[in-house]
């Protein structure tokens, strides 16, 4: 029994880092700037929430799981909403998407006042 | 309950400043704030007197031994520094009222005399501990308190010369905690006894002469030693009065207990031969420093800046004293510790009543201020006086012990050198005398307009002190001989 | 597999600091900051899986609470200097 | 492993620090100086400092940067002007002079990490062995803040409480509109946050809980005062943020907060004077109740309190002093 | 081993030049605060090296735990970080006060406004 929870918590942390080193090289080669909040938003979210899987396969005591659990809880809440209001800001500031060629005139609904 | 006395002039201002932030009423709070003020200063006399009688005081905060626990020693030389402290500080707070109620606006006052209240619990609690760390924390109390204060001054050059005053006490702080953390890297314990017990057994290591070099550094930056004193002109210049005479009076003469704290019971240095090269800096520095600060305050316009530029020059005659490095020397240096602080009072805070009526401080302004506020001026021009060193005033008794430590070790040449210092003072000195009676052109007839009564008391009873000490000098005389003695005993022998 | 996580982590870490000093736009580096703060917290818990003391789980747990406050800091930071823009534009 | 892991964050603190020289935009710096703050809790982490840790995530992540990013706003984000040739030289000069002083200092130091080095064999040893037996409780270092040098936390709960009077004298004076009256401008932010409203809505409470969580478990794990009072200030800032200053104005009165700082002070300082009275040395416990070490449990509980008080509403205070620099109300 | 024993001590080091070196050579006044702040974390992390022992726990007392780092540095610097942001706070309050006076925050554009009046 507990082999295969062994087996399952490195498999776990194997893909977790897996996603993480893609994420960081979106993150890296991205040229623009929302395609790269997305790519950061893969390690946040899932990466995040693999690996904190492994670790919890791998604990004995019931307190460190049910931290863990809260962990991966309020990561999974606040996260995303920080992507989001980063995004948000970078849109209030004036930035504007590129397309894969880097030209900017996507054209796009007008903003509402 | 006698044990409890050398906790509670600490004490009481540190839970006096709270409880003064909850007093919604500025005049409730000065009232209260000099009443914690007073109570503190005559706790230290009683603490001052056991000390003279029955010796070192140790208190154990928590009720835990030494190295563990935090612990107060007064010795003879703490007993003077809280003296001292206590003693100006309950003066002035007495005598601020009308400054402050002219200079600080109407929601700021309660919290003014808050941050004041901090400032002499950080400045007394420097003054009593025995541990390094505690008095890390407690100089960043009454840092902190002092920055809030100096940026309340009146024109918009204040708020520069806090924050430069910020950035250089802070750099100043963190090269004590840098010295503090070599220090217990070698001994392992934080309570300066201890550290002066285990310090000499460590032996000539790298790391020692390291932390006292950033120990010496960080205090001289806050003691405003010559090359380190650059924000001390603005600071004092630009602070609200009141401030300015707390900060004159009391800051650099802490600073000055914690330089001669740290060399001649942590470190020991009269033993190690380092001690002639350091000595021979002390001196350098102290002479630069007299004749850079006199200088500049004789052609200062403003009399506060040059009255600042003249505390540079005397903290130079106090840093001499301790470099002569001989039982005398270090004597004599207590005995200026306890009369600048007298004179440097009695100045400050007669200028403070003359900005209170006239308004501004440079010396175009200040023309025939003696006609206007006679007894404020006369008060002036003693301290002045004793200043200078003039026979039968207390500023004489410091020059003269100071001439005698020099004479002592035949440092002719520096012998010269005081004597000129105090020369240059009677120029600057003499130039107020001619302004403040000098016939003020245009209106002849001048209404006699003197300082409120609070605060003309304080003055002319810190002026007769002046003269008080210059001719029963028996108070700070033993008591800093015994502190001498205390601190260099071994050499004496 | 631990020490492997680790390793991963600081990589990315390494990343995200070159990606932050590189990049002129200011977004990249909060973006960068708000990076490294996630995975913080993910240093934090497998370093304490890696020294056996499940003690440090809280500083992740607050980690994780507290760490998003700078980035909507940076939101209401460029909202208050559109708005007082948009203040000056309006004012001849 | 350990060793690695410590060699790399220092080496990824190093880069920060030098990105931080180089860089030039404020925000910029404030987002390195975040990074700067996490990497040395990770430090803290490997170093086994956990209260250290702690308080240096509290404080790095919720604190420090919205202050700064307060300032920026206020000052609004312009770029450092380049400065002059000689201004660096003579720095240059001074930070080499330092640098060469602490070398020095560095050369006959005991190697790192080693057990037998005079830190660790003189009075260190006395409070692992014998603080579970005088004071009864497992983290060590709440029990040596709390208790053995109780005076030491008792002079930073000053500090504490100086800086907010310092930061509220400095910011009062200025705002014309004083920080007692309730702020009625509403903040023009055009479209509300609804989305960061509702996670707010959601997280801010286990943010408070989690706050009197280490309040009360600072005996046994990492944890304490100084930790909870910046936790729940950080979760009270992040819902003024959201829900815009006069809401929280009106949650958490500014005047309620400068009462409650200095009430903080003095629960500490008159559980200290109340062993005073029955003539034990200041700030002793262990007169507080017939068996000394349920006495110890109760003289830290109760400073704990008072730090986290303290602490909190200072916190608070600050940033309703600095917030009122920011709202362009009808001013 | 020993190669890396003192490797903390060079960090501490290199930081505190770091953190000195902006703090005096940048005339932006946010700027050198922020130089302040690394100064003083660069100690922080000195003192917690001091009490640092290889292989020793975090000082909370379990059984069968015999080696436990020093806790004095850790009270030490818990002190010392919150006066750090102690003095970060009345600086940036003494930042903000001084660009609603002199309407900048470089040194040099602040010393030129003073010099005429």
């Amino acid at each position: 029994m507990s082999t295969i929870l062994a087996w399952t918590s490195d498999a776990c942390l194997l893909v977790g880092s897996f996603l993480l080193l893609t994420g960081a090289l979106g993150f890296l080669r991205f040229n623009d700037f929302y395609a790269r909040i997305h790519a950061c938003g893969v390690t946040e979210t899932l990466a995040t929430a693999l690996i904190i899987l492994g670790l919890l396969l791998q604990s004995d005591s019931a307190t460190p799981q049910f931290k863990l659990a809260l962990i991966l809880l309020f990561v999974l809440f606040s996260s995303p909403t920080a992507s989001h209001a980063l995004a948000k800001a970078a849109w209030n500031a004036g930035l504007r998407p590129r397309d894969n060629s880097g030209k900017r005139g996507i054209p796009l609904p007008p903003r509402e006042r | 309950m006698l044990s409890q006395l050398p906790v509670l002039p600490v004490l009481l201002p540190l839970i006096g400043a709270p409880a003064c932030a909850l007093l919604r009423r500025p005049t409730l709070a000065w009232v209260f704030a000099c009443l914690v003020a007073v109570l503190a200063f005559l706790c230290t006399v009683s603490l001052f007197t056991t000390t003279w009688q029955e010796g070192v005081q140790t208190y154990a905060l928590g009720g835990w031994p030494s190295p563990w626990g935090i612990e107060y020693r007064i010795d003879l030389l703490n007993a003077l520094v809280l003296l001292v402290v206590s003693g100006i500080g309950a003066a002035i707070l007495l005598a601020s009222r009308a400054s402050v109620w002219q200079e600080i606006g109407e929601t700021r006052r309660g919290l003014f005399y808050v941050a004041c209240l901090l400032c002499l619990a950080g400045l007394l609690g420097i003054a009593a501990t025995g541990d390094a760390f505690n008095l890390f924390v407690f100089l960043e109390i009454s840092s902190l308190s002092t920055y809030a204060l100096v940026a309340m001054g009146p024109d918009r050059r204040a708020l520069l010369a806090a924050y430069n005053y910020l950035i250089m006490g802070t750099i100043g702080a963190t090269f004590i905690l840098i010295g503090i953390g070599f220090l217990y890297m070698l001994t392992g314990t934080l309570s300066m006894a201890d550290l002066g017990e285990r310090l000499p057994a460590m032996g000539e290591s790298r790391t020692a002469f390291a932390a006292y070099a950033f120990i010496v550094v960080g205090v001289c930056l806050k003691l405003a030693l010559f090359p380190l004193h650059l924000w001390l002109p603005g600071a004092y210049t630009r602070a609200p009065s009141i401030v300015t005479v707390f900060l004159a009076a009391t800051s650099t003469k802490v600073a000055l207990y914690v330089l001669i704290r740290f060399t001649y019971s942590v470190f020991h240095l009269e033993f190690s031969q380092l001690a002639q090269a350091l000595d021979t800096v002390f001196i350098a520095l102290g002479v630069i420093a007299v004749f850079a600060g006199s200088l500049v305050a004789i052609f200062e316009a403003d009399l506060k800046r040059g009255l600042a530029y003249s505390s540079v020059a005397q903290i130079g005659f106090m840093v001499i004293g301790l470099g002569i490095g001989t039982v005398e020397g270090l004597q004599a240096s207590l005995i200026h510790l306890f009369n600048h602080a007298l004179m440097k009072g009695a100045l400050f805070l007669a200028l403070a009543a003359f900005i209170l009526r006239v308004g501004s401080s440079n010396f175009s302004s200040l023309r025939g201020i003696g006609r206007r506020m006679p007894l404020a001026t006369a008060a002036f021009v003693l301290a002045g006086i004793s200043l200078i060193g003039i026979p039968g005033t207390a500023g004489f008794i410091s020059k003269w012990y100071l001439v005698l430590a020099a004479a002592a070790q035949q440092q002719w040449i520096l012998l010269g050198l005081i004597l000129a210092g105090s020369l240059l003072t009677a120029v600057y000195i003499w130039r107020f005398v001619e302004t403040a009676y000098a016939e003020p052109e245009g209106d002849s007839v001048i209404q006699r307009n003197e300082a409120p009564l609070g605060m003309l008391l304080v003055i002319v009873l810190l002026a007769l002190l002046n003269l008080y000490f210059g001719f029963d000098s028996r108070l700070p005389v033993e008591t800093a001989g015994g502190a001498a003695q205390a601190l260099l005993g071994g050499d004496a022998s | 597999m631990l020490t492997l996580t680790v390793i991963v982590i600081l990589g990315v870490m390494l990343v995200a600091l070159l990606r932050a000093y590189t990049s002129p736009n200011v977004f990249d580096r909060i973006l960068a900051a708000n990076l490294f703060g996630t995975k913080t917290v993910l240093l934090i818990a497998t370093i304490s899986y890696l020294l056996g003391s499940p003690a440090y789980l809280d500083i992740a747990l607050a980690y994780a609470l507290i760490n998003f406050i700078s980035v909507i800091g940076v939101l209401r930071l460029t909202e208050l200097r559109n708005a007082r823009r948009d203040q000056e534009a309006e004012k001849p | 492993m350990e060793v690695l892991i410590d060699i790399v964050l220092l080496s990824l603190l190093v880069a920060t620090a030098v990105a931080l020289v180089m860089v030039r935009g404020l925000i910029a710096s404030i987002m390195l100086t975040s990074v700067y703050g996490l990497l040395s809790a990770s430090f803290f982490v490997t170093m086994g400092a956990v209260d250290v840790a702690f308080t240096e995530a509290a404080v790095g992540a919720g604190v420090s940067p919205l202050l700064l990013l307060f300032t920026v706003a206020v000052i609004g984000r312009k770029e450092r002007a380049p400065e002059g040739g000689a201004v660096l030289v003579k720095s240059l000069l001074l930070v080499v002079v330092t640098g060469a002083l602490l070398i020095v200092g560095t050369l006959d130091m005991p190697p790192f990490g080693s057990p037998d080095a005079p830190a660790q064999t003189h009075v260190a040893p006395y409070y692992l062995q014998q603080s579970g037996a005088e004071i009864g409780i497992p983290n060590v270092v709440t029990s040596v803040l709390a208790s053995y040098r109780a005076y030491d936390t008792l002079g930073e709960v000053l500090v504490i409480f100086t800086a907010g009077v310092a930061v509220i004298l400095i910011l009062a004076s200025s705002s014309h509109r004083g920080s007692a009256r309730l702020r009625n401008a509403t903040v023009p932010d055009g479209s509300p946050h609804t989305i960061l409203q509702v996670v707010g809505k959601i997280l801010i409470p286990f943010i408070l809980l989690f706050a009197f969580y280490v309040q009360f478990h600072g005996e046994y794990g990492p944890g304490g005062g100084f930790q909870a009072g910046v936790i729940f200030a950080s979760g009270v800032i992040l819902y003024g943020l959201l829900f815009g200053l006069p809401t929280v104005c009106r949650v958490l009165p500014p005047p309620v907060m400068e009462v409650l700082a200095a009430l903080g002070v003095l629960i500490f300082g008159l559980t200290g004077v109340m062993s005073l009275l029955n003539g034990a040395p200041f700030l002793d416990y262990s007169v507080l109740a017939d068996d000394p070490v349920t006495a110890q449990h109760i003289g830290i509980m109760v400073i704990e309190l008072g730090v986290g008080i303290t602490v909190a509403s200072v916190i608070t205070a600050i940033y309703y002093a600095f917030a009122n620099q920011l709202e362009p109300g009808p001013n | 081993m020993d190669v890396f024993s003192y490797f903390n001590y060079w960090v501490v080091v290199v930081l505190m030049m770091l953190g000195f070196f902006i703090v005096i050579a940048r005339g932006n006044l946010v700027k050198k605060l922020i130089g302040l702040n690394i100064f003083q974390t660069s100690v922080f992390i000195l003192y917690i090296s001091i009490g640092n022992v290889s292989g020793g726990a975090a000082p909370i007392l379990e059984e069968g735990v015999a080696l436990y780092s020093n806790p004095l540095p850790h009270v030490l610097i818990l002190t010392a970080i919150v006066v750090g942001i102690a003095t970060t706070a009345v600086g940036l309050a003494l930042v903000v006060r001084i660009h609603a006076a002199y309407d900048s925050v470089e040194e040099s554009e602040i010393l030129a406004q003073d010099e005429p009046c």
